[in-house]
């Protein structure tokens, strides 16, 4: 059912790759085409549903050698990271998505080196978007360019690394962040750029960021 | 003026900051933050087999904790390629379709809680309590069920729980039906909700809305009739739908859905098959204790699931169900070691809060309460 | 769904606030000349005089814990008293929260298996899932105590050892004996 | 219940799971014990309040009033409205199926110890705390720090002051004294509670503004508007009392709701002369309804009710607070002064039933058995009685407020604006011109019959305008 899809783009994006498992459908196509195949998608065959935009690191993809076990496998050991080939295309994104109208789904898959971790964004296709590849972006880096206000949408600003690559370490201590002065908030403009307000460096989402008409 | 409200504030349930921008009460911006709750769900994920990760989902909707179990569970079944047996399969749905009913209620009940009508929120969650008395008798647990396993369910239903549930869930409905008479109709409250954070079907599908939140709109997306799975294709249940997409759409949607919630509970048990809650399949599911205490190959398959976990062919899926709020996916991937390589869990609040800024502006300050209780953000699901 | 213009009672707020303060009202007197009930159970508050009110008074009166509740561990000891458990690490590797800590040793006069000479559980990294006991495959660990956790005033005083819990009855497998190379002293009952 | 061995090993650990279960006989001495002595209690206060007043009459008319402030305002008010955060608590707590506060214990008394009391220290321990919590001023209301503490003496001595002209026992010869329990007899009656209960806005207003804080601001500016508005239909429910009445004088009201003295009096020696076991109550309307004012203005009562439910700012009305939303007006404060806030607002509860239960609901005034009341014993008992009359009509004022305030959902601002100003300012003036108009046709009997008929035109209205029927049948969707 859903190969028809696979096929539509296809016959627009002859380099388009299909594959499947388990049922799932999906589409890997070059980083520049990203934001065509999805519109195309988007106007052709309804998929009106970004459900998520989720993405996978897989630089220990092949190599992993643990088995199953929280103890045996808290962390990889240093040895097994400096001997690790280097995998590349290191990361791929993949665009779940979905027509409410047809009941069909397909994956849009993004394949990216790690030197060139950079998507076009689809915020103008979904606005669902947003907050998904601001997750992307927190929790592996990759950048979204065009992104309206691509900040880090769970972890705060001053977290130093991405949480999701397998190179991060999982026990690695986070530097603590200083707590600012509360601002006077009704006498005298406070240290953000909004004047009197709120505590901007405290958040990761300060007003400066925010195009006041972005959300309508 | 800004006025900032969370991440503790008595309107922000669960820990959400929003930082709202008022032109004397009327809402003129609003940039809501969330992370306060980020507890690390994927990285956690990574380091676990598939079989520990269910403790986590457990704690994605803590207030429907079996709909994420059966969700999780149901994906790593798809990439095994396995089906679970009928039993337990019945199981799931009724033991899913009693967490909806909470989960609703705990909405509803907080709609009323923070619009002033506390005893609305007592009665709700008076219910809400019958029902995880039943859940902790099925499962071992209130809220941390962990219910679910590869292949089947945790454990079958206890001697005279059925009969228990029976008797329990008139109650439920009294007390449910009491919310309806204390609310439903009552112009206070229909003049707060009715025609407040509307949403256009077509923008509620772009903001990426699943669940009641979308079917309020009118659209009519529900992953238990779109896409049945397990037995939800042999139940007669009906999917309400709105017709505006405001606040009152959204509770009384909820509402009913309690009650059709309700049938498929009485369906299931009704229609439920005897047989095992388990597959006989060593390789998934652990052997049982008799061939664990007395055998060897039993002792060694229960070594091996233990030690190595469930060998997952490699493999990359997206499994949706319909969660509480609306889908529940997850973005498994395997690369056939006994961990999973990859889970994104896509909560179903996340595109909803992401919408919240579009859904309550030029509203006022007091619009801002109904609102965000009717789109039932659950800080669990969405900061993982 | 129900969604239509008010009625005229309804749109001067009368006839929903009557009906409301009905049902309050209803539940006041109920309650007010109620029998109050200690159990809590809903299926056991019918009958004469008997009320709604749904609280329980914690400390003086508590709902018992359903069978199969997942409640504070124990480890299961033998019919002679010693701990079923044969320290195969079974438990502490299926634990999602690294919560068991195990040193094992053996019998020095009884030619049986090994044993834990060491048995910790942190309960309060403890999160109750229950796959402890499902790993074993002895049997040895339960949490079937029909209790929580304890509070307790310091992180230490929650790290339970052996000995505080091996406790309950005592349990024997048929296949048992399949597992003691000598028989026991101590003859099952 | 301990029959399974791991049930034994739970009960080791925490005692018995569930105490037994308390038997139906107790259950219902208890019942009938409690409410008798619930009854009594009261009769003692009535007696007790005619006492003071009795005895600080010795001491001259300086010494009346004085005695009635101590009566009515320091023990009558003060100690309800302490009470009634508890009975807040207890009450709301019945409503939604629960216990409520039943923690507090007195331990240092020996016999109390581990003995709840239904509660009832709760009020002490929650009036110690209050005392012994820090005041806090932040530091913004530094700068206007006079104004800021006294924003809770605004709030809380205008709740008290109001009292002052509910009259509460007619005027009655107790202990040799001639005595009326009621503060101020004055002449503008009132008018004298307009007047003073828009002194609040003053209290919420500063409160809000110099507490330094954007959501009290946002609070005390609501309070100050719904004050406001609500002030204009508070007069005018009451306007067509007046006109019932034709006084403004709130002691003038409360005797003419039953039979008059000379009347009563009279009645009471016929009776005697002819040896009758009952006496006549001659106010009695149609023989059997008693001629109080909710007879003569059923619309103005329940305006009434709603108006001042505004006024005092308690559910659905309570916008300025709307602890989900603005945290309220008082955020700032703490310890004893956040304690005047609320406790002026249990105050300000009693006064409203207070002021309904003269106005409305006959004051004092025993329906029916007056005369028989004094046939039989004389008029100081019946004094006595009357004051428990009142007590008991009070509580029952309060009893429904507080359920209005437990089932309803909050307004939002300008949803409360739109109801004074477009709904009740209306129909309450429709009201007055109504009252007149009738009472000019056919003077208080007419007014009578006119509250006999609105009062079954609501009753049907409520029962007969059945929920709306469902005008779009529910578009289920099946596949």
């Amino acid at each position: 059912m859903s190969q028809a899809l696979v096929d539509l783009v296809r016959e627009r994006f002859p380099d388009a790759k299909g594959s499947s498992h388990r049922g799932d459908e999906v589409v890997t196509v070059r980083r520049e085409q990203v934001v065509d195949v999805v519109a195309l998608l988007r106007n052709q065959a309804e998929m009106k549903l970004l459900r998520q935009i989720a993405a996978v690191d897989l630089l220990t993809f092949a190599g992993e050698s643990t088995g199953g076990g929280a103890l045996a496998s808290i962390e990889v050991p240093a040895y097994a990271l400096e001997k690790k080939p280097r995998v590349e295309p290191r990361f791929q994104v993949a665009y779940n998505l979905y027509s409410i109208v047809r009941k069909q789904s397909l994956r849009v898959r993004v394949e990216l080196r790690s030197d060139d971790l950079k998507v076009p964004t689809i915020t103008p296709l979904y606005r669902t978007a947003d907050w998904w590849e601001r997750y992307v972006f927190d929790m592996f880096g990759i950048e979204f360019v065009g992104h309206p206000n691509l900040q880090r949408l769970l972890l705060y600003p001053e977290f130093v690394g991405y949480p999701l690559r397998k190179d991060y370490p999982v026990r690695k201590r986070q530097p603590l962040v200083p707590e600012l002065d509360f601002p006077d908030l009704v006498r005298g403009p406070g240290p953000g750029p909004g004047g009197a307000g709120v505590p901007m460096s405290q958040t990761h989402v300060g007003r400066q960021n925010v195009d006041p008409d972005a959300y309508d | 003026m800004t006025v900032n409200l969370g991440p503790s504030h008595p309107a922000m349930h669960g820990t959400v900051r929003l930082i709202v921008t008022l032109d004397g009460e009327t809402i003129v911006e609003a940039v809501p933050e969330i992370g306060f709750l980020h507890r690390g769900f994927s990285k956690s994920s990574e380091h676990s087999t598939w079989h520990q990760v269910l403790p986590y989902t457990d704690r994605l909707n803590y207030v429907s904790p079996i709909l994420n179990n059966v969700g999780y569970i149901m994906g790593v079944e798809k990439l095994l390629g396995i089906k679970d047996t009928e039993r337990s399969q019945y199981l799931r749905v009724l033991a899913g379709e009693i967490s909806r009913i909470t989960d609703h209620l705990t909405c509803i009940g907080a709609i009323g809680l923070e619009l002033g009508a506390f005893t609305v929120f007592l009665y709700a969650m008076e219910a809400r309590e019958l029902l995880w008395d039943r859940i902790s008798e099925l499962t071992g647990a209130r809220v941390t069920t962990s219910w679910t396993r590869v292949g089947g369910v945790a454990s079958d239903l206890p001697p005279g729980w059925e009969q228990k549930l029976r008797d329990c869930l008139p109650r439920v409905m009294e007390l449910t039906g009491e919310v309806d008479t204390l609310l439903t109709r009552n112009r206070i409250f229909i003049d707060r909700t009715r025609g407040i954070g509307v949403l256009s079907a077509e923008e509620a599908v772009d903001w990426g809305f699943t669940g009641p939140c979308l079917r309020a709109t009118g659209v009519n997306y529900d992953v238990r009739k779109a896409h049945p799975y397990l037995v939800y294709d042999r139940m007669d249940f009906e999917v309400p739908l709105g017709a505006s997409g405001d606040t009152y759409d959204r509770y009384i949607l909820r509402l009913e859905e309690i009650r059709q919630s309700h049938r498929i509970v009485l369906q299931c048990l009704e229609q439920m098959p005897p047989g095992p809650i388990l597959i006989d399949d060593w390789r998934y599911a652990l052997p049982p204790k008799k061939e664990v205490f007395g055998s060897i190959e039993g002792v060694m398959a229960h070594f091996k699931l233990i030690t190595e976990g469930i060998q997952v062919p490699p493999g990359e899926v997206y499994v949706y169900t319909e969660g509480a709020n609306g889908e529940l996916g997850f973005h498994l991937v395997s690369n056939g070691k006994g961990k999973p390589y990859a889970i994104q869990v896509r909560g179903p609040g996340l595109p909803i809060l992401s919408a919240l800024p579009r859904l309550i502006k030029g509203h006022a300050i007091a619009d801002l309460i109904p609102i965000f209780d009717s789109i039932n953000m659950i800080g669990g699901e969405v900061e993982q | 769904m129900p969604r239509t213009d008010l009625s005229p009672g309804e749109r001067l707020y009368l006839r929903e606030a009557v009906r409301g303060m009905g049902v309050l009202a209803r539940h006041f007197w109920k309650n007010l000349f109620g029998f109050r009930d200690p159990a809590p159970e809903v299926m056991e508050r019918k009958g004469r005089g008997v009320n709604l009110v749904s609280t329980i008074n914690y400390p003086e009166e508590r709902k018992e814990y359903p069978p199969g509740y997942r409640g504070m561990h124990r480890l299961v000891p033998r019919l002679d008293g010693k701990p079923r458990c044969v320290a195969c690490y079974m438990c502490a590797t299926a634990c999602p929260a690294q919560c068991i800590y195990i040193e094992a040793g053996e019998y020095e006069e009884e030619a049986i298996e090994k044993y834990p000479v060491r048995f910790e559980i942190d309960e309060l990294r403890c999160i109750v899932c229950g796959f402890c006991v499902e790993a074993c495959p002895k049997d040895a660990i339960r949490m079937d105590t029909g209790t929580h956790a304890p509070a307790v005033l310091s992180r230490p005083l929650a790290v339970f050892d052996k000995e505080s819990l091996l406790r309950g009855p005592a349990v024997e497998h048929s296949t048992d004996v399949l597992t003691y190379r000598v028989p026991l002293k101590t003859p099952p009952r | 219940m301990i029959e399974t061995p791991t049930a034994r090993l739970a009960f080791e650990d925490f005692g018995p799971a569930i105490p037994p279960r308390p038997a139906f006989g107790r259950w219902l001495a208890g019942t009938i014990a409690g409410w008798t002595a619930f009854v009594a209690f009261l009769l003692f206060i009535s007696w007790l309040l005619l006492a003071i007043a009795a005895l600080f009459a010795r001491l001259g008319p300086i010494g009346a009033a004085v005695g009635n402030i101590v009566g009515l305002i320091l023990i009558l008010v003060m100690v309800t409205a302490t009470l009634l955060t508890m009975a807040d608590r207890k009450w709301s707590a019945l409503m939604q199926d629960r216990v409520g506060p039943n923690r507090a214990r007195l331990s240092i008394i020996p016999g109390l110890r581990n003995r709840p009391l239904k509660g009832i220290p709760h009020v002490l321990a929650d009036v110690l705390k209050m005392l012994f919590k820090e005041d806090f001023i932040p530091e913004g209301a530094m700068n206007n720090k006079v104004l800021f503490n006294l924003a809770p003496l605004l709030a809380f001595a205008p709740a008290f002051m109001l009292f002052a002209i509910v009259p509460v026992s007619p005027e009655v010869t107790f202990l040799g004294q001639r005595i009326q329990l009621q503060v101020a007899r004055v002449d503008w009656g009132i008018l004298y509670v307009f007047a003073l209960a828009s002194l609040a806005v003053f209290a919420t207003a500063l409160a809000g503004w110099t507490s330094d804080n954007k959501l009290a601001l946002l609070g005390g500016l609501r309070a100050s508007a719904q004050l406001i508005s609500y002030e204009v239909t508070l007069g005018l429910t009451l306007v067509g009392a007046f006109i019932a009445f034709g006084t403004l004088r709130l002691e003038e009201m409360a005797r003419l709701q039953g039979m008059l003295g000379p009347a009563l009096r009279s009645a009471v020696v016929l009776a005697a002369r002819a040896g009758d076991f009952l006496v006549r109550d001659d106010s009695v309307l149609f023989g059997w309804l008693p001629s109080w004012g909710f007879v003569y203005q059923p619309i103005g009562m329940i305006l009434f009710l709603v108006a001042a439910q505004a006024e005092i700012k308690r559910a659905p009305f309570d916008t300025p607070e709307g602890e989900s939303e603005i945290i309220g007006y008082f955020l700032e404060y703490s310890g004893l002064k956040s304690g005047l806030f609320l406790i002026a607002e249990y105050a300000e509860t009693v006064v409203v039933a207070g002021i309904v239960t003269t106005i409305f609901l006959g004051g004092y005034h025993l329906p029916f058995i007056e005369p028989t009341v004094v046939r039989h014993f004389d008029f100081a008992w019946l004094s006595v009685f009357q004051v428990f009359a009142f007590i008991v009509k009070m509580l029952f004022i309060i009893w429904v407020m507080f359920v209005v305030r437990w089932a309803f959902p909050r307004f939002r601002y300008d949803q409360i604006m739109r109801l004074g100003w477009k709904m009740m300012l209306p129909i309450s003036l429709f009201n007055v011109a109504l009252t007149a108009g009738i009472f000019l046709w056919a003077g208080r009997e007419g007014l009578a019959w006119m509250g006999g008929i609105e009062w079954l035109a609501i009753i049907a209205f409520v029962a007969l305008s059945a929920r709306a029927p469902r005008a779009e049948e529910a578009p289920h969707a099946s596949h």
